[in-house]
């Protein structure tokens, strides 16, 4: 029988392995998996390379995991906002790595990362700084920059609601990266506001199907990043 | 000894089971049209299985009972079929992620020839009248995980399907993980061809005479 | 304001010119645009290259448009069926020529040439007859073989409801190239069976954005192409 | 002359009109974050105008009222919004297959810097101390088909934004289709700048003296 569901967070994120590239869904706060986050800082493991569009907010979620030291890279569009200060102050000191990708090209070579297509050509970026060093090519007279997929080892991804398949459903712009990091992972993780039984979800509406998935938790009462951020809240509750 | 064989032969049936019997519980799979499809039937029921189709739906089910077919729910061979409770529908990019991406854990094809080294030829006899046609199968080949081929041993004429090297057009090269046969299980092991089973009174012999690649001894 | 649906089928084909590259959608007969095909029959643009995954059955839709010499070239990776007669015996005969393709190939062409990805690398067919005389590169180890966008100047499409944006939603397995086709053409053609109001689409659940829809017609009843062929139909109605 | 300019610099909220009568009915929108964001207040009541959001929806709305906010539910910004009836959620890859595919009608873009040639550097002074974030910047003037910038014709510090070289990284190169200021509207037109209308008492000699970049009359 096929039944995906774990019983806590702790136990989905158990085998994630110091240097394991992880995936982590989420725009901002929105579609970030907050709890998934915290257990993989409980669990410890180091020197992870993280994708993920942002660095997260505060002293939670992904800024507390970059906080506790546990990462060794991020790959992103966007590493900061008004309200994100462990990223940068750890930036400019030297002790965090950075590989700035365009935000529809990180999309693109998500995607491609789980589609089997190891490279693919864009026009996003050339003539700019982010293109230097990379390989171009001229097609139909215009000049495209050569981007190769990611995979991760992991990917952590929120959603509204999964069944034992592990079909997923989002809610709103939460969704943003979550579907393409469901299909880039060896092991897909997702935390479900509410697991439901197999045939509630329309076929015709399921986001993820059910393959991309390993692990699915569920988390009823996720916590909002930016009231905890508003609160000064720190993970671990300190 | 001709004749012991060909009244121990396993049937198509038998075949299919032996397919269905390495299929693990939870696996997702993709069944080639024709032969393969057989396998579904054989599947134990204790064990989970998903069947993916590549025009667009993971959980396929039976084929639609007479009276209730739907146009619109097909598979790969165009035939109207069902969906089981916990499916999902995807367009054709989605669908080839799956396959390409090596989301697909097992895909069971039929052969026109497979090589010593585990190449594949299934989809043209390379005859300059025939009308090419490729579908899914090199996609399937370039990503599925555990590739595996249910074949007749021979071809209706008696010729081996099992060769040196496939004079017709390659599928995709190196990609057959495990062959079955109405006379044996062979697992293709780094470009080399190992008999795993032998149909009942088939002898390693006997096999080798049917078979132009060499055939190893696990 | 934005209003999508037009009146006819004929009205909605009449600017397909003589030489266009036109998508049509559909695996076989699901999804298949039949009644869009007519149209273009009735309307007579000729030198077409059509990209379709099939090339019809019997003497009605798209076997009819090609019947009809409409066709220059076929696009397509399994032009034949059980029921196929026209694209055959043209073929046979050097009167239309084929483009040969890797269904997930033609699939990921198609939606790279709506993502505005000029090409990439595939595994599929390498080392086989339909890789040959392309280019093909060593990334990490393994061969790969590259490919190219394809674009249209058309995509005729059916779909299971739209709304005036041209929001889209498919029934089962007749979604197939349908989304994908949606968004590589300049001009998407949409034949609906049903138009519905703003909003009674679920927004979670549309799978064609309206923005990649240029125009809808409602067909309520379309012709079941199977049923045409078992009557030994064929357009026009001969 | 300098008084003259004071009193008649179009407003912020007059640039964001300019910019809105353009922005034809039925057009599909980009608004970049900052004063972009202003000219949806200014579109026509009777032209029916859908906003993207690169984050994943089509059909964005206004921005949430105090109390009505979900969290879930944000633009590009990270701002609290509401979603349009007929709108629609899609993912990442999805978002930027309407941007880098030409399917975006309009973007509307804050500048650093605007070239002679309509290079456009948006995203980074390329001070060491800063943390670069390009964000879908890059994918915006790649992909959409006409951008219009929109922006205070100096710096704070007086310095000319439209300028021969952009000494800033640049976002894209001859991107930009027309620049909408305090003090003109000027149009992009085969890599040369042409002055299509300018604030009430500007001149072009004035507008030319602020500006480091050559100016054209059309």
């Amino acid at each position: 029988m096929i039944n995906k569901i774990v019983n806590s967070a702790a136990e989905a994120v158990a085998d994630i392995h110091d240097g394991a590239t992880v995936m982590i869904s989420g725009f901002g706060e929105a579609g970030s998996p907050i709890e998934l986050i915290h257990a993989l800082i409980d669990q410890g493991a180091k020197n992870l390379i993280i994708v993920s569009n942002n660095t997260g907010s505060g002293y939670v979620g992904l800024a507390a995991l970059i906080e506790n030291r546990q990462v060794k890279k991020m790959i992103c569009s966007f590493p900061k906002t008004t309200i994100s200060v462990v990223f940068p102050e750890l930036y400019r000191k030297g002790e965090i790595e950075l590989e700035l990708v365009p935000q529809g090209t990180l999309a693109e070579r998500i995607r491609t990362g789980g589609a089997g297509i190891p490279a693919f050509y864009t026009p996003t970026s050339v003539n700019t700084p982010l293109a230097e060093g990379k390989e171009t090519r001229v097609i139909n007279g215009k000049t495209y920059v050569l981007e190769y997929a990611i995979k991760a080892d992991f990917s952590l991804v929120k959603c509204k609601a999964a069944d034992r398949y592990g079909n997923l459903i989002y809610n709103k712009t939460a969704r943003n990266f979550g579907p393409l990091m469901c299909t880039a992972a060896k092991t897909t993780i997702v935390q479900a506001k509410k697991i439901l039984e197999l045939g509630e979800i329309d076929p015709e509406c399921v986001v993820t199907p059910g393959i991309f998935v390993k692990r699915v938790v569920e988390i009823t009462n996720p916590e909002d990043e930016s009231k905890l951020v508003a609160e000064n809240k720190r993970y671990l509750w300190k | 000894m001709e004749i012991i064989n060909k009244s121990v032969d396993w049937t198509t049936s038998q075949i299919a089971q032996k397919v269905a019997l390495d299929i693990h519980d939870g696996a997702y799979v993709n069944l080639g049209i024709g032969m393969p499809e057989l396998v579904a039937d054989f599947i134990p029921e204790d064990r989970e299985v998903i069947y993916h189709t590549e025009n667009g739906l993971l959980g396929m089910g039976k084929i639609a009972e007479k009276g209730k077919e739907d146009l619109e729910l097909v598979n790969a061979g165009k035939k109207c079929i069902t969906a089981i409770t916990g499916a999902c529908y995807f367009h054709h990019a989605d669908s080839f992620t799956m396959i390409r991406g090596g989301h697909i854990d097992i895909c069971v094809l039929g052969a026109l020839q497979v090589s010593e080294e585990g190449d594949l030829a299934n989809w043209s006899t390379g005859e300059p009248e025939t009308i090419p046609a490729v579908g899914g199968a090199m996609d399937l080949v370039a990503g599925v995980k555990t590739i595996f081929v249910i074949t007749q041993h021979c071809t209706k004429a008696g010729e081996p399907k099992i060769v040196k090297q496939c004079s017709y057009p390659l599928t995709g090269k190196n990609v057959v993980t495990r062959i079955y046969t109405n006379l044996a299980i062979i697992d293709v092991i780094e470009k080399k061809l190992f008999v795993k089973e032998l149909a009942p009174g088939i002898t390693f012999d006997y096999l080798q005479s049917k078979t132009e690649a060499k055939l190893n001894v696990l």
